[in-house]
């Protein structure tokens, strides 16, 4: 049954990857990194589930307080972007182009 | 109190130059921090001079150890090869001061910690040390070529910059390797000095290790055809960077040959030898050549120097007492002539607003002081018998003949080229009519002819009196020569010299 | 077996969710369909017995992060045309798709590597809110504290980025 | 004795304090007032009449000694000792130096009490004597030095003076340049002595570099070494003292003022190489090759000067080809191993051509600097003393028996036919031949006929005392010293090189009276010959000659400057050019700026990478990651 929960947190993590990488949405590329989080946490209560040692649950909640600060600053700089350009395409933001 | 004198001469000059950076001081100060401050070091530095013991091996040495880890330790010490290019970097540099007195505060503040980080350099035991004092000096050279130096400095700086970078970085991948190789032969990690002699390196690795060795030191000495930032930044340099790059810095390049090179990669050293003396020896006739057609008085000497640096190379590579130890002799011989040739450059561009030899002449009917200095500078860096060129360069010249003849022949002709461009350039300066520009050069001002006196003075005294200077140095190259440390090191001092190479018959 | 009833539907659940996540062109139809997801993980959490897992998940990442979110979204007010033209957006995600296969296989591969182990719900001793309170606040102690600045820091952070005037051209 | 061996150390010593003393004196005063000539003359001269009179007491005690043990050293100090090389600040007084020593303090006091008269208004009155003070004590050094090296010291501060004194007036280009290729010329040579002094150092220099111990040591030196150091000091003699093919520098040197060419560039400088030939006679002689070459490098130079002296205008000029030419003859009598003739004839050459160089001082001075001959004449009647002190130095120069010069010359010609080198002897006498034409060409265009430059004439007169006395003792001096060294077969008994015998190693040929009376008839006749020549030609005036042909050639030495100019000068000045505007740019800092350029066009390169979207950034981070996986997925295997 384990293998059944690291299997699905893997195509999480794939889904997580591929909507960073195909999508110019801002907040569907934002949402797909939070998906991938939450895949490694799956990973994280699986296998304290597995060795019964809850110490992956509080990486697990660590993860979430990151995942948390990371919402609010990434969305204050979306809200900021949308502010200056009005878009939500990431592919306005080229600043680093060589 | 006096067993740290090491420490001080070289955080004295570090620590006040980098709180003029920071204080608000105005140039008046600073000049007269920075002349109060060498001033202070050349005192601590002849007492050190005359304590001195000629031992041969390290004195005043300071231990402490600092990354135990890694076997990093801070560890000072002077010998007889050090010893002397301490005492001219600390005899020469507070001439600047009374030389140059309207710069501006980071001119002095950098000289200040130039003049640190190079005794750093000199007196460093160890090689981790000796890298970061290293890389320090390169940075105040930096700012002042990069910020007071001539309408083409910006090139210059970054060449300057980029080419010892990429040498230091070999020279860093080198002593790590070194660390390495020692940790694996002792079962015990260290980085000093004398203990890496002990190494017992062979192969293609330690063939490279010393290359990147090499080519760090070939970059600072220049060795041919690691020279061509010199003529730039020599050129572009304000007068006293250029002195400090001439005079000193480019010497601790032929330093750490003697001390890294030499002694730990033996084997390497004597089987390329040959080729850096090549290399010498070429660079020596090369830059002697582009000399003479020079315009410019101080790309002239630039290219003299890096001519002399030939020759002085040379001595180290040739393998034997005599050359070795006249090329430190040279080393001393030619801070204190061909520095001073750029000291008196530099009044020269102030006082006449010009670096074109064309547009100069009759400066000697102007100001015989002047060219009275002058011309007893340039006749030393000549090698005229009885000024301190001669012993060096004699020495060298018959070390090399005994290395290898061709080389010596060779050697030899710098009598020739030296002279061909200097008495070229003074006759074209100095002689001649007066012209436009030259007519109403000033004479030397009563300070600044008492102040240049005592170098000068020591020009004809090394010349005629070199023994008490040999003495000193002689018991360190020796041992530089000598079997086994530990049969030398029982003996008195006085009997170290004889123990140099078995007499060969030619 | 009911047990496995219930981690087939979440998944499935799970996977759909995101599935629509990706695929969505407004943002808001990617957010409810990531909420499902949220949910699913939660539910999922409970079946491996993390009880207070299940619940942070519930409260903080579906409740207040999910909310966040989908506040903003609306704050912004997007219109269709605000959003970027994504034509080839199957075509996209078809490559990248391609592109991660190994990435996935690799880590299926080191799954299908390990031993089974059972997850069968266990009692009261484990995941619950005392075990994981206790073992927080006495060996975690440090970095908890640590998280709890970086989340102080991240509220000053956007603040002041949030609140920024924005100098338009 | 004791007492003696430290004024050796004295000796240089006194000119060179003078030289340091006047030189400061000169540097303060001369932005201001002046100071008085008289004080400069004075103080210049304290220094060499001191030498002169401690040379003599030199000279007493080696008198007192025993002929084998006639030598006195004096170690100042170690001068510097590394290793095996050890040497030390240490003069010797043999009976060879004592002679040298001798008569360059003599005639180096006569050459400063003139110079106080010719000098007389010059600006740089008290630089002058600087630098002949310094000359003279670098001279001393040379002569006394106990060893090569400190021989080199003197040997390299005389060719330093030499090159000041040159540039003296150098205002003018043309003198600075001369000095320079004085200099530059003397150098080449400079680097034969050094690399002769280097290999004989590492052939037996470490039991001691000092003459004595390589005396005792020359045994040991193998015969190839032997051969390359003689060859190798030659060449340094070459350049001091002006033997092909580096003795273009002499002729040019004349633009210093005339005492100078009198002391340096005639008397005393460029005998040096002379007398460290005979120094070395140990060496020499033990290497018959190098002998034989130094003999016929030296008779060519004698022969080749000669030629060029025949044509030359200017009085100055004539004179420096006669002392190349003179120098010749010396280098042929310590070539053939007679050295006591070379060094006999170097201190006879010493007088007469001072006193010729002076005598010519004397004319141009009172012709306010003229030096063309064909612009003199007839001033017979207006400086009869000059005229017959020049005579006398003529007459000795020329060999014309009893004067000094036919005694020494006659010597030299002598050992080279009785060693056996007859081709060496008949050019000798060639050369006596055209030695006297020439010097009695410049006798009679100047001295008889009529005055050409009216003018300048009616001016003219003898020069004041402080001139003409010095110049009266050197005629006496040219007309005696060669009763010093007087031959057998004129019933004398060859003091001189009695004297010499312990420092020199020699044999001295015996060839028998027949070859004496050929050797001596042969010189008289060419002397006769060479005079009869010039007084037919010149005896009654004649008029500035056009040369062509030969003449032409001979005129414009050969073009042999120019040659040097072509083939070293400018090819020297071309590399050096071609060095920085090409080399430099192109082959030694085309690594650095191929590097440089190897960043920007990779940079260049790597650019089309930098898409600028995030996302294009997370692709490139996923494609690593995925090469990745397949390699481990690999190796999972």
């Amino acid at each position: 049954m384990m293998h059944g929960y690291l299997y699905l947190s893997i195509i999480l993590f794939c889904l997580g990857i591929v909507g960073v990488v195909a999508r110019r949405n801002v907040f569907t590329v934002f949402m797909s990194i939070e998906l991938m989080l939450n895949a490694a946490n799956l990973v994280f209560v699986t296998f304290a589930r597995v060795h019964e040692n809850i110490d992956g649950h509080v990486l697990a909640m660590m993860v979430m307080a990151v995942a948390a600060a990371e919402a609010a600053l990434a969305l204050a700089v979306v809200i900021l972007l949308h502010k200056h350009k009005s878009k939500l395409d990431t592919n306005v933001f080229s600043l680093l182009k060589g | 109190m006096f067993e740290h004198v090491l420490s001080v001469i070289i955080f004295l000059p570090i620590l006040a130059g980098l709180i003029l950076l920071a204080s608000p001081a105005s140039r008046t100060i600073a000049r007269f921090t920075g002349l109060v401050i060498s001033l202070a070091t050349l005192v601590l530095s002849l007492e050190l001079y005359l304590r001195f013991e000629a031992t041969g091996h390290l004195e005043f040495v300071e231990h402490i150890s600092w990354i135990k880890s890694l076997g990093v330790s801070y560890s000072l010490g002077v010998d007889g090869i050090s010893l002397f290019i301490l005492m001219a970097g600390s005899v020469l540099l507070p001439l600047v001061y009374f030389v140059f007195g309207t710069k501006e505060k980071g001119y002095y503040a950098n000289l200040l910690i130039v003049q640190g980080a190079m005794a750093g350099a000199i007196c460093a035991a160890d090689m981790i040390l000796f890298y970061i004092f290293w890389e320090v000096m390169l940075l105040p050279v930096f700012f002042m070529l990069g910020l007071y130096g001539g309408p083409r400095r910006l090139p210059a700086t970054l060449k300057i910059t980029l080419y010892t970078i990429a040498g230091s970085l070999l020279m860093l991948a080198a002593i790590v390797y070194l660390g390495v190789s020692y940790h694996a032969q002792f079962n015990e990690w260290s980085f000093a000095m004398e203990k890496m002699a002990h190494l017992n390196l062979t192969g293609r690795v330690a063939a490279v290790a010393f290359f990147a060795f090499m080519i760090a030191f070939a970059v600072k000495i220049p060795l041919f055809p690691f020279h061509t930032w010199l003529p730039d930044a020599y050129t572009e340099a304000p007068a006293a960077t250029t002195f400090v790059l001439s005079a000193v810095m480019a010497k601790i390049g032929v330093y750490g040959v003697i001390r890294f090179v030499v002694p730990v990669f033996d084997l390497e050293f004597a089987r390329f030898a040959i080729l850096l003396a090549y290399l010498g020896v070429i660079g020596m006739m090369y830059c002697g050549l582009a000399a003479i057609t020079q315009k410019d008085f101080k790309r002239m000497l630039a290219f003299s120097s890096a001519s002399h640096m030939g020759v002085i190379a040379l001595g180290v590579f040739c393998m034997n007492i005599q050359a070795l130890t006249g090329s430190i002799y040279q080393i001393v011989a030619h801070a204190t002539s061909t520095g001073v040739l750029f000291l008196f450059a530099g009044i020269l561009e102030e006082r006449t607003n010009t670096r074109t030899i064309d547009d100069l002449g009759g400066i000697a009917a102007k100001a015989p002081v002047f060219a009275l200095y002058f011309a007893i500078a340039m006749l030393a860096s000549v090698g005229l018998p009885g000024t301190s060129g001669f012993i060096g360069e004699f020495m060298i010249v018959l070390g090399a003949i005994k290395f290898n003849t061709a080389i010596g022949v060779l050697a030899g002709t710098t009598l020739i080229i030296g002279v061909c461009y200097m008495l070229w350039m003074f006759q074209r300066v100095f002689f001649e009519k007066t012209s436009s520009r030259s007519e109403h050069f000033k004479e030397l001002s009563f300070t600044e002819g008492l102040v240049f006196l005592p170098v000068i003075l020591l020009i004809i005294v090394m010349g005629i009196y070199p023994h008490p200077f040999l003495s000193k140095i002689t018991p360190s190259t020796a041992l530089q020569f000598a079997p086994p440390a530990s049969v030398v090191a029982q003996m008195p001092a006085a009997n170290a010299q004889n123990y140099g190479l078995t007499i060969e018959q030619k | 077996m009911f047990a496995d009833g219930l981690f087939i539907v979440f998944a499935t659940l799970a996977v759909l969710g995101a599935v629509g996540l990706v695929l969505f062109r407004h943002p808001m139809n990617g957010a409810m369909s990531f909420v499902v997801t949220l949910i699913s993980l939660a539910g999922l959490y409970a079946l491996l017995s993390a009880k207070l897992i299940f619940a942070l998940q519930l409260i903080v990442y579906a409740g207040a992060i999910m909310s966040l979110i989908v506040f903003i979204i609306m704050f912004l007010n997007i219109q269709p045309d605000d959003l970027p033209q994504e034509e080839m957006k199957l075509f996209y995600v078809l490559v990248s798709a391609i592109v991660v296969c190994p990435i996935g296989l690799l880590l299926a591969k080191i799954v299908k590597s390990l031993p089974v182990h059972s997850t069968a719900i266990m009692g009261n001793k484990f995941g619950g809110v005392k075990e994981v309170g206790l073992l927080l606040f006495r060996d975690w102690l440090i970095p908890f504290e640590i998280v709890s600045i970086l989340l102080l820091v991240s509220l000053v952070g956007a603040v002041i980025l949030a609140g920024k005037r924005g100098t338009t051209k | 004795m004791e007492q003696c061996a430290n004024y050796l150390g004295l000796i240089p010593l006194f000119p060179l304090l003078g030289a340091v003393f006047i030189g400061l004196l000169h540097v303060f005063t001369c932005k201001r007032t002046a100071l008085p000539e008289k004080v400069y003359g004075i103080l210049a001269c304290v220094g060499p009449v001191l030498a002169f009179v401690l040379a003599l007491k030199v000279f007493v005690a080696l008198k007192g000694l025993a002929p084998e043990a006639r030598f006195l050293s004096y170690k100042a100090f170690t001068w510097f000792s590394v290793g095996e090389l050890h040497i030390d600040m240490g003069f010797l007084a043999d009976p060879l130096s004592c002679l040298m020593l001798l008569f360059v303090t003599f005639i180096g006091s006569l050459i400063h009490i003139y110079s106080i008269g010719y000098m007389g208004g010059d600006k740089n009155y008290g630089k002058f004597f600087a630098y002949m003070n310094l000359f003279l004590g670098s001279m001393l050094v040379l002569v006394l030095g106990n060893g090569p090296v400190v021989m080199f010291v003197g040997w390299e501060g005389v060719g330093l003076c030499s090159y000041l004194l040159i540039s003296f007036y150098s205002e003018d280009r043309s003198n600075v340049l001369a000095g320079n290729k004085a200099f530059i010329v003397n150098r080449v040579g400079d680097l034969g002595f050094v690399l002769g002094m280097s290999f004989l150092f590492w052939g037996i220099g470490a039991h001691g570099f000092d003459y004595l111990s390589l005396k005792a040591n020359v045994h040991h030196l193998e015969p190839a070494v032997a051969l390359t150091v003689c060859l190798l000091l030659f060449v340094g003699a070459t350049g001091k003292s002006a033997q092909i093919p580096l003795y273009v520098w002499l002729p040019d040197a004349m633009a210093g003022p005339t005492p100078v060419s009198a002391l340096i560039h005639a008397a005393t400088m460029v005998t040096a190489g002379v007398y460290m030939v005979a120094r070395f006679s140990f060496l020499y002689a033990g290497v018959e090759l190098a002998g034989n070459i130094v003999a016929w490098i030296g008779i060519l130079t004698a022969l080749l000067a000669a030629i060029f002296g025949m044509f030359q205008e200017d009085i100055k000029k004539v004179l420096a080809y006669s002392t190349v030419s003179q120098l010749g003859y010396m280098f042929a009598g310590v070539g053939v191993a007679a050295y006591s003739a070379g060094i006999f004839h170097v201190f006879t050459h010493a007088f007469f051509k001072a006193l010729l160089f002076l005598g010519a001082g004397s004319v141009i001075y009172a012709l306010h600097h003229e030096q063309n001959i064909w612009k003199m004449g007839g001033l017979k009647k207006k400086m009869p003393k000059t005229y017959i002190t020049m005579v006398i130095g003529a007459l000795a120069l020329a060999g014309c028996p009893p004067f000094s010069g036919f005694f020494s010359k006659d010597e030299i010609l002598y050992s080279a036919l009785a060693t056996g080198h007859f081709g060496i002897w008949a050019i000798g006498v060639l050369v006596a031949g055209m030695t006297a034409y020439y010097t009695f060409r410049m006798i009679f265009v100047v001295f008889h006929g009529e005055p050409r430059d009216h003018h300048a004439y009616e001016h003219a007169t003898d020069a004041p005392s402080v001139m003409t006395v010095p110049l009266i003792i050197l005629a006496i001096g040219a007309l005696c010293a060669g009763l010093l060294n007087l031959p057998g077969i004129f019933g004398g008994d060859q003091v001189v090189s009695h004297w010499l015998a312990p420092s020199l190693t020699e044999h001295h040929p015996h060839g028998g009276v027949f070859l004496e009376i050929l050797a001596i008839a042969a010189s008289v006749v060419a002397f006769v010959i060479g005079i009869k020549i010039a007084y037919t030609k010149f005896g009654h005036g004649a008029q500035e000659p056009f040369f062509s042909g030969f003449a032409d050639f001979a005129y414009h030495k050969f073009y042999v400057d120019e040659l040097y100019d072509r083939i070293i000068v400018q090819p020297y000045k071309a590399i050096g050019s071609s060095i920085w505007k090409v080399i430099e740019p192109n082959v030694t800092d085309a690594p650095v700026k191929g590097v440089s350029r190897l960043y920007m066009v990779l940079g260049t390169a790597f650019k089309v990478f930098q898409v600028g979207y995030v996302r294009v950034y997370a692709l490139y981070m996923v494609l690593g990651l995925g090469i990745m996986s397949l390699l481990l997925s690999q190796s999972l295997n």
